[in-house]
């Protein structure tokens, strides 16, 4: 039987690789901002498996409006993205350090 | 009286005041009119007090002027104690003070600083006013400090002179290091007894004498022998006893007129006055005696000794004038205030004139000092040549002259006190006499005798200066002669001083010699049976012997004894020493505190270092502020693992 | 179920306020560039309505309700909702010279900057997970554009990545704590929550989600560790982006931590309290001795940002209800402050030079002195020195603080705020004291002048008599 | 059991897809792996009955985030192999945040798990139940203000996105009418006086 | 609006005034100046009128009493109870009458030697008039703190802007030492506003604490005061401070900014933290006769003018230490409190008198560095030979700091001299020596400076003090004699406080049970 505890691991893992991949990843930001959609789907997951136990539906429509915030996030991230490489022809992350100290 | 008391303080102030604010307004000659006036008035009205003291038999007067302040119950106050001893000194000072400003006229003719000269020794009467009148002992300690101040100003008063304004800042110096105790001992009297007004001290002086403190350990101290010691203190920086005595012959630097009347006849007095005032105390206290008596005899010979070797007209004077404050002190130190005070009287004079005489002498050398280059002036000044004669011999205490009298009492009350120390002291002052002979007449001889060593550039101007200068020789002289004969009697055997002046049965050593005394002819006579007139006689012979008859031994002699003679010439190295250890010593310690303590571990280390601190760490922070994304990144997950791991744990 | 549409005086301002972006976006639409003033007064206008809305629901006392519980008009909500507006205006009368002399006037900045307004008021009165979600991404989104608003610019564009990279991570943190929170209680309604946690204080799980929502909170406000993105923006945007991501955001960055932490996981304070004053304590430490090093201007002052933050979060971390206050107190002088200082750097900038350097400044007392004093007092305020403003907000805290027993950490305080002084005083310093430098104000327009002055001079005012913001503070917090 | 088999099979194809994410060297590959992750996870949330959500995934992300994302890539064209250097350098290092990070919330799930409602028994559907009829009911009844509110964050998204991407090319050249009209003498004509030449 | 409001912000809104009115033409040397006059003459206008309306302070003054009077009290900020409540007694009159006293002094002394952006210069100092005479005349604690740290701002400035080469880092270490400070004393009063609820320093008076409560607020408060007065360790700042300072800068600084501290411990320490300031009385004593002995020493050997004054200062303020925290040894070697009272009234003169004499000091140095351009030592030599009626004052002023009897340096020294040894000998002796380190390094300085033979050409060009010059050292020098000659109305005007203070301070505030 699969039980709650599954899905939070899954969640877990995934939490994990997101975490893992944004500071193993010193090349490319759009890996980056794929790091950041796993990590939003684990939290995703949490918040269906919880809703879901506890069938209760509000972390399904939590999860309905992550769904939405994501794409728009994601959509101003790629634009930030095009910004950047068309200022630098590069979106090389180590690149990135005109700003510091 | 009350008003002629302010009137006598007052009358110098307002003329040092108006010569010295407004002395380009009155001019030269509006400056010594104003100020001879007010310290004329002072002496006029100073003797009126002095005859009502003594021959109306008026009661002492003990009252207040005006609150200074009242603090924690203390009643601050400046009054006025006129007695038969304030009413002596305040005539000595007023007296020798108008000589002196009617010699000024003289002395400082040619000066620029006329006005200022005249402001400032008329400021000075009423500095010593103020302290020999106090009733209390803040307001001695201002006259302490003011005339000290005023000397420090005139010491300096030729400021241009190097010399002149190292010595006044030693002098004030010195005269501070004295006060430093006398403060102490102030605030001793104002512990013990809780008040500064003299009457209030004396009446629980008694009280005092039992109590003891705690100073050093578990020891307990005689507080009235503290008290007496810390006074004394003061007492030896002023009247320049030794150890601190190195201001006085460096004080030469100042003009002529005030080694007279300040190094000479009145500020110098001013220990042994006080000491005199607080006999009610230090009669309480054998030690405190012993140790005054100690030091006045150590001065008295020791200080002699310097002036043989001295080349410098005004520093003969000088070292002679400590050799006498010696013996005043030894004095003081042997109950015989009557004594001490006797010959500070005498002393005033004899001394101003001898000063004075050497002014004279100095100003038709135009300003020459050294003895080696006078000789034979006889012939070209013969009233300062006659009036020296007269001082000098007061001075040794030649049988008749006034000097003579006091002298004598000392040296027998010596003779007869049992205190320890007072064999020393007597075997002191003996050969002091000896001493003091063979250096004023070595001088008298070298100025006035022998061969004439002037160059011709002097000779030709050499003559006897104006009447102002040898008037107050003349007047000084007189007393010089006849003053012992007058008053030795009443003074120091009779009962001129009554209350003013206390002494304990057993400590009373004039009253042994009262018992004797029948006259000043018959002590006179009775003196020439003892050895001390003989003594004095010898010196002087010993004087004519090496300077006159056989003026190369006295080179031989240096050679033969160079050691003495080195030691002499550098004046025991008290100089030396206090250059070294005092003055070297806190420089350094000055650069220590200052480059090591404020600045380096203050400033450096802890100030700008914990600046540098920072700054460090804030250079280390922006080396962490990388500017890569993943360090960012590295920085929040770590910090959120800090916070969830914690959170799993605690608890 | 039964959910009235007509309650809206919750709501109210926030409908006004997107009603007016509607409309606005359409006008600018249609406006040509040279006439694009029209966008920027009918911004201000729109802001003044809300504000107008604002005050009209007046200094009500109690709490009103709306979406099913899931919003909240309160005191905290309104005053909050009040400062961000006038704040906002404030920015936007600031800026417009700044854009125009770049030709970077284009309407969607106060699109951008209504949508970041309205994010912060969802954020004021948001009462469940949810929605303070939503309001806060709303407000992320708009300012992560906003700081690549000029798209000629790489560092804007490096610091908009950045910013929107760690924001991102930083939102899915805060989400993940709220799918633990929401696991555990079952429920994303504030009030709700408060009484679920209360009941289930020691479950770790709570405490661990509480762990996560903390960070995302901390990134919101900047606090250290999670305050990376802070300088890097700060110095990136747009100076008038700088001004606004500077100022109103922080309100609604209180907004957000007073609702999960101080009325949602009130229960769990004994946890959150202890990671505020950890947080507060590395904030005003780093971002204090961060700053000293800073030779740009915008830098320093984000790195003081980061530690007023840390005594934000003191105040915060003191407990109800006066710390809440001395924090709502603090944060408002800190946007009041914060508006003055980096609007006089953009109105420095308005001429097209931009004042980067803190050498920039040198000696510009003898050019301008009337600005210099403003920011002088701009700067002692900051540093918290009395009459100023700042001191009143630092005294608050710290009496918040003692109050609550935590003598360590007022120290910190003090002694942190002490080496703060130094880098305002550089600032001063420069200005007044030093030669050289060729900035100036000769051309800047009246309007600008006049909002910095009214800026400064308010912060002596609040100083000489802080009695109306303290009160309007204590009203705030009245209800929580 | 077959649910549980899927379960596995799914899982262990997103966990690998999401290795597969922040590993490979391609962008273009990491873009395919994250759709395989989206798309098993679709699965999985089907297992949970949340059909209406795993459609949307599939349909929101995959569909149009996704190819959002692979479009960007291709536009950009990034060199891949430079941007993958010294990937192993680092690997250590993330692999211990990671493992860090995993070992706390696994043991917040495994080990300190008291108030996390593990031991609830998922409640079964029946057949007629709809997810999307569900969620839908809530939405627009207690959930419409934030629904408005997403709205509003769309719109802005919109807004943002052109304002960032659109713009006026410099290198573009085009007529501007209205600036041609509004051209005065002095903008064009220059006189310059000039000394005559001697020769 | 009472005196002591007006007093306050009369010189405040008078500084805005000539601020608005200065033409500073962007900060260069004004040649003409039409504007110029205009300024500072309502400056020097508002400055003495300030002056005038403070005599009433002192003439209507109450001596039998050690009640606050000439109070003003509302209601300031509610929340925290905390009061515009202003009020004078026997400690902050007189010092607020020597504020009043000293700005017109001031001002005089830019009065030409300030060339560049003298509206600001004035307005500085009127603002820091207004400011200093709100910390003497502040009873709300809270008040007095930000009448306390605001004073900081126009010191700054006043420091930076005008000071002399190293001016930055003096400033900045001025502002960062007080501040550093300052703020324990915040935490100290928030503390006790907690306990007590209110903030009026009278009800932090009355408020029982435990033995370790006042100690650390004791300690707190030290923080402030210690760097104010200044005390050894925490006064390398004055040095610094004074040295860079412009010369009113310095008067100022020396004068009334000084006494702040000594105040502070009047008025908050001893009767704030009794028992703890007895406990740590030792400590203070200690401290203070570091600061007259290790800094007499270091006075002794600098080179600088400006800087041996300033350590004279921390010398002198040592005695006022001394003579507030001799008492506990007083009482605990006697027994009685006699004496604590003297050491009281010996302190608070030697405040006043410090006021008047290193004011004066500074005044002398700026009259020759207006001149010369150089605070150098060994620049000078000689200054009387061409500066006669200057080198009369200065040599009085000189006296007047070696603590000559009938100048006011005097005064408070022995009274501290004659409390301290009720305590014990030791104690007076190391004070007194300052009786030969004051005389030493002043009277160095006097014979190096102003005796001697005319040491260079520059000192052979100077030109005598213009009657404005003698004007204001002639002030100060009648304040100096007056208060040497007859300290008793000012000993009367506090004598009431000293005498409630020294009960205070004798009563434990510890509470039975605490």
């Amino acid at each position: 039987m699969v039980s709650l505890e599954h899905y939070l691991t899954v969640s877990a893992l995934l939490f994990a690789i997101s975490v893992a991949g944004i500071f193993l990843n010193r090349k490319n930001v759009i890996v980056l901002l794929m790091c950041v959609e796993l990590l939003l789907l684990a939290v995703n997951f949490n918040f269906i498996a919880f809703s879901r136990y506890l069938d209760d539906p509000a972390g399904q429509v939590f999860v309905f409006f992550i769904l939405t915030v994501a794409a728009a996030e994601s959509a101003i991230g790629l634009a930030i993205l095009v910004v950047l490489f068309r200022n630098r022809r590069s979106i090389n992350v180590q690149e990135m350090d005109a700003l510091k100290g | 009286m009350e008003n002629i008391y302010l009137a006598i303080v007052l009358c110098p102030l307002a003329a040092a005041l108006l010569a010295g604010l407004f002395g380009r307004v009155i001019g030269r000659a509006g400056a010594h009119t104003v100020t001879i006036l007010g310290v004329g008035a002072s002496f006029l009205l100073s003797l009126a007090v002095l005859k009502a003291q003594v021959l109306d038999g008026e009661p002492a007067f003990n009252g207040t002027v005006y609150t200074w302040a009242v603090v924690d119950g203390v009643h601050m106050q400046v009054g006025f104690l006129v007695d038969r001893l304030t009413a002596l000194m305040m005539v000595v000072v007023t007296s020798v003070s108008l000589m002196v400003h009617i010699y000024t006229i003289g002395y400082m003719h040619d000066d620029a600083g006329y006005q200022r000269f005249f402001s400032y020794i008329s400021l000075f009467t009423f500095a010593m006013l103020m302290l020999v009148m106090a009733n209390n002992f803040m307001q001695l300690f201002f006259g302490w400090e003011a005339v000290g101040v005023v000397s420090y100003l005139l010491i300096g008063f030729w400021y241009t002179r190097p010399t002149a304004i190292f010595a006044n800042m030693k002098a004030f110096l010195v005269n501070r290091v004295g006060d430093f105790g006398f403060l102490l001992g102030i605030a001793l009297i104002l512990m013990s007894t809780g008040s500064l007004d003299y009457a209030t001290v004396f009446a629980g002086a008694d009280a005092m004498s039992g109590q003891t403190i705690q100073v050093l350990g578990d020891s307990q101290w005689s507080v009235i022998t503290l008290a007496c010691i810390l006074l004394f203190i003061g007492a030896m920086g002023k009247s320049a006893q030794m150890p601190l005595h190195v201001w006085l012959p460096d004080s030469m630097e100042g003009p002529t007129p005030i080694s007279a009347l300040i190094h000479a006849a009145t500020m110098v007095t001013a220990g042994i006055f006080m000491v005199a005032r607080m006999s009610p105390l230090f009669e309480l206290s054998d030690t405190a005696l012993s140790v005054v008596m100690v030091v006045g005899a150590t001065t008295a010979l020791f200080t002699g000794f310097l002036g043989v070797v001295q080349n410098d007209i005004k520093r003969v004077v000088a070292y002679s004038t400590l050799s006498q404050l010696g013996y005043m002190t030894v004095a003081l130190g042997a109950s015989a205030y009557a004594a001490g005070v006797f010959h500070l009287m005498t002393h005033a004079f004899f001394k101003a004139l001898l000063f004075l005489a050497a002014g004279s002498v100095i100003i038709a050398m135009h300003h020459e000092q050294d003895i080696r280059k006078m000789g034979g002036l006889w012939r070209y000044l013969p009233i300062t040549w006659l009036t020296s004669l007269i001082g000098s011999l007061s001075l040794i205490g030649f049988p008749g002259f006034a000097g003579f009298f006091s002298k004598d009492a000392i040296i027998e009350a010596v003779g007869a006190a049992h205190r320890t120390g007072s064999g020393y002291a007597w075997w002191c002052l003996m050969i002091g006499v000896f001493v003091t002979a063979l250096y004023s007449f070595r001088m008298f001889f070298l100025v006035f005798h022998g061969a004439e060593r002037l160059d011709s550039h002097a000779k030709d101007h050499l003559h006897e200066p104006s009447m102002v200068v040898w008037l107050p020789l003349a007047l000084l002289a007189v007393p010089s002669v006849i003053l012992g004969w007058l008053t030795v009697g009443p003074v120091v055997f009779g009962s001129y001083f009554g209350d003013a002046i206390f002494t304990r049965e057993i400590n009373d050593v004039l009253g042994e010699g009262a018992a004797e005394f029948h006259g000043p002819a018959a002590y006179v006579l009775h003196a020439l049976t003892m050895p001390v007139p003989w003594i004095a006689l010898g010196g002087v012979l010993c004087a004519w012997y090496l300077y006159l008859k056989n003026p190369a031994l006295p080179e031989r002699l240096g050679k033969q004894f160079s050691g003495l003679h080195t030691l002499l010439i550098n004046k025991y190295y008290f100089d030396e020493f206090n250059q070294k250890v005092f003055a070297r010593g806190s420089t350094a310690l000055g650069e220590f505190f200052w480059h090591a303590g404020d600045e380096a571990v203050i400033d450096s280390g802890l100030v700008n270092g914990s600046a540098r601190l920072v700054g460090w760490a804030s250079q280390v922070v922006r080396q962490l502020q990388s500017g890569y994304l993943y360090h960012y990144a590295f920085a929040m997950i770590a910090g959120l693992a800090v916070l969830v791991g914690w959170l799993l744990l605690a608890g | 179920m039964n959910y009235s549409l007509m309650d809206l005086s919750a709501q109210l301002p926030e409908i006004v306020l997107a009603s007016g972006i509607c409309v606005l976006l359409i006008v600018d639409l249609f406006v040509r560039d040279s006439a694009r003033d029209l966008s920027y007064l009918l911004a201000i206008f729109l802001l003044a309505g809300v504000a107008w809305v604002l005050i009209g629901i007046g200094p009500d006392s109690t709490a009103h309700f709306a979406s099913g519980g899931s919003y909240v008009s309160d005191g905290l909500a309104r005053v909050l909702k009040l400062f961000a507006v006038t704040a906002v205006a404030t920015v936007f009368l600031y800026s417009r010279p700044w854009l125009r002399s770049r030709k970077l006037h284009l309407g969607e900045y106060y699109v951008l900057g209504l949508f970041g307004l309205l994010g912060i008021m969802v954020l004021a009165s948001g009462y469940s997970l949810l929605v303070s979600y939503i309001g806060l991404e709303i407000l992320s989104l708009s300012l992560y554009a906003m700081v690549a608003f000029d798209r000629d610019s790489s560092r804007s564009a490096e610091a908009a990545m950045k910013y929107f990279v760690l924001g991102a991570i930083a939102s899915g943190t805060l989400l993940y704590g709220m799918s633990l929170v929401y696991g555990i209680t079952g429920t994303l309604q504030i009030g709700e929550l408060q009484t679920a946690i209360a009941a289930q204080a020691d479950v770790v799980g709570l405490r661990v989600g509480l762990g996560f929502m903390v960070a995302g909170i901390a990134f919101k406000f900047g606090a250290v560790p999670f305050h990376m993105w802070v300088p890097d923006v700060y110095e990136g945007a747009p100076t008038p982006v700088t001004l606004y991501v500077g100022t109103a955001p922080k309100l609604g960055a209180l907004a957000l931590a007073v609702r999960i932490l101080s009325e949602g996981s009130a229960g769990l304070a004994s946890f959150w309290e202890p990671m505020l004053a950890a947080l507060a304590v590395l904030s005003l430490i780093l971002g204090n001795v961060a700053a000293i090093a800073q030779t740009n201007i915008r830098r320093m002052l984000a790195y003081s940002t980061i530690s007023h933050v840390g005594f934000i979060l003191l105040g915060l971390m003191a407990g109800s209800p006066g710390g809440i206050q001395a924090a709502l107190f603090y944060t408002i002088v800190y946007v009041i402050m914060a508006a003055g200082a980096f609007g006089f750097l953009v109105m420095l900038g308005s001429q097209g030079q931009e004042v980067n350097d803190l050498d920039d400044l040198r000696g510009l007392w003898q050019r301008s002195p009337w600005f210099t004093l403003m920011m002088v007092l701009l700067m002692f305020s900051m540093a918290g020195v009395p009459p100023l403003a700042g001191f009143y907000a630092k005294w608050w805290v710290l009496s918040a603080l003692l109050n609550a027993g935590y003598l360590g950490l007022a120290i910190v305080g003090v002694l942190t705020s002490v080496i703060g002084a130094f880098y305002y005083l550089r600032i001063i310093r420069l200005m007044l004291f030093d030669n050289g430098g060729t900035v100036s104000t000769v051309g800047i327009p009246l309007d600008l002048k006049l909002v910095l002055s009214v800026n400064a001079l308010l912060l002596l005012g609040i100083g000489l008599f802080p009695d109306r913001l303290l009160d309007l503070c204590a009203y705030a917090a009245a209800l929580i | 059991m077959f649910a549980t088999i899927l379960f596995y099979a799914a899982a262990a194809t997103l966990i690998g897809a999401a290795i597969a994410v922040i590993t490979v060297r391609n962008p273009v590959h990491a873009v395919l792996s994250l759709i395989l992750a989206f798309v098993s996870s679709a699965v999985l949330w089907l297992l949970l009955e949340v059909e209406f959500l795993a459609i949307v995934l599939v349909l929101v992300y995959v569909g149009a985030v996704m190819v959002l994302f692979l479009f960007v890539v291709m536009m950009l064209d990034v060199n891949t192999t430079s941007l993958r250097e010294g990937f192993a350098r680092y690997a250590p290092v993330g692999a211990i945040v990671a493992g860090i990070v995993i070992l706390e919330l696994a043991g917040l799930i495994w080990w300190r798990n008291e108030g996390i409602p593990v031991d609830r028994v998922l409640v079964p559907r029946d057949a007629a139940y709809s997810s999307t009829a569900e969620l839908g009911k809530v939405i627009y009844t207690e959930y419409l203000y934030p629904f408005e509110l997403a709205a509003m964050l769309l719109l802005l998204a919109i807004v943002a996105a052109i304002l960032l991407t659109m713009r006026k090319r410099p290198g573009i050249k085009k007529q501007d009418i209205s600036a041609q009209v509004r051209v005065r003498r002095e903008d064009r004509i220059k006189l310059v006086s000039m000394e005559a030449e001697k020769d | 609006m009472g005196t002591l409001s007006i007093l306050i912000w009369l010189p405040i809104l008078g500084g805005l005034l000539v601020l608005a009115i200065g033409r500073t033409s962007a900060g260069k040397p004004s040649s003409d100046g039409a504007g110029l006059r205009a300024d500072r003459l309502l400056a020097l206008v508002v400055s003495v009128l300030s002056f005038l309306l403070s005599l009433p302070l002192w003439t209507d003054f109450n001596a039998a009493t050690a009640d606050m009077q000439f109070v003003e009290r509302m209601s300031w900020i509610r929340a925290f109870n905390v009061e515009y409540y202003l009020g004078v007694d026997g400690f902050s009159m007189p010092l607020v009458m020597l504020t009043t006293f000293l700005t017109p002094i001031v001002l005089l002394a830019g009065w030409d030697s300030v060339r560049v952006r003298t509206a600001e210069y004035f307005a500085a100092f009127l603002i820091l008039e207004g400011l200093m005479i709100g910390v003497f005349a502040a009873v709300d604690a809270l008040l007095f703190y930000v009448f306390w740290e605001a004073m900081l701002i126009p010191m700054f400035i006043i420091i930076g802007v005008w000071g002399g080469e190293r001016r930055i880092y003096a400033t900045v270490k001025f502002f960062l030492y007080t501040f550093l400070g300052s703020v324990f004393m915040l935490i100290a009063l928030i503390y006790l506003y907690l306990k007590s609820g209110s903030y009026s320093i009278l009800v932090f008076h009355q408020l029982p604490l435990s033995q370790a409560e006042q100690t650390l607020i004791f300690l707190a408060f030290l923080a402030a005061f210690a760097v104010k007065v200044p005390m050894w360790p925490v006064h390398t700042w004055l040095p610094d401070a004074h040295v860079e300072a412009p010369t009113g800068g310095s008067v100022i600084l020396a004068a009334v900014l000084l006494k702040m501290g000594g105040y502070g411990f009047i008025r908050f320490s001893l009767p704030i933290a009794p028992d703890a300031s007895g406990h740590l009385s030792a400590l203070m004593i200690f401290l203070s006769l570091v600061a007259v002995v290790y800094i007499g020493f270091v006075a002794l050997v600098q080179q600088d003018m400006k800087k041996l004054i300033a350590y004279s200062s921390i010398a002198h303020m040592g005695f006022v230490t001394l003579g507030l925290f001799i008492a506990w040894p007083i009482l605990a070697r006697t027994g009685s409190t006699s004496g604590v009272a003297m050491g009281l009234s010996g302190a608070m003169l030697q405040m006043i008198s410090h006021g008047f004499i290193s004011g004066a000091l500074f005044l002398c140095v700026g009259v020759l560095y207006d001149r010369m351009h150089s605070r150098k030592i060994a620049d000078y030599g000689g200054v009387v030979n061409t500066m006669p009626r200057f080198a009369a004052l200065m040599v009085f002023f000189a006296l007047a700091n070696a603590g000559l009897p009938g100048t006011s340096g005097f005064v408070g020294e022995f009274m501290v001299i004659l409390a301290s040894f009720k305590a014990g000998f030791w104690y007076a002796f190391l004070a007194s020596i300052t009786l030969i380190l004051g005389a030493a390094y002043t009277l160095w300085l006097v014979k190096r400076v102003v005796f001697g033979a005319v040491a260079n050409t520059a000192v052979a060009s100077l030109v005598d003090i213009s009657a404005r010059e003698m004007l204001i050292l002639v002030l100060v020098a009648g304040g100096v004699l007056w208060l040497g000659l007859w300290p008793a109305p000012i000993a009367d005007v506090m004598s009431a406080s000293v005498d409630h203070l020294a009960t205070q301070i004798m009563q434990s505030k510890i509470q039975a049970g605490l």
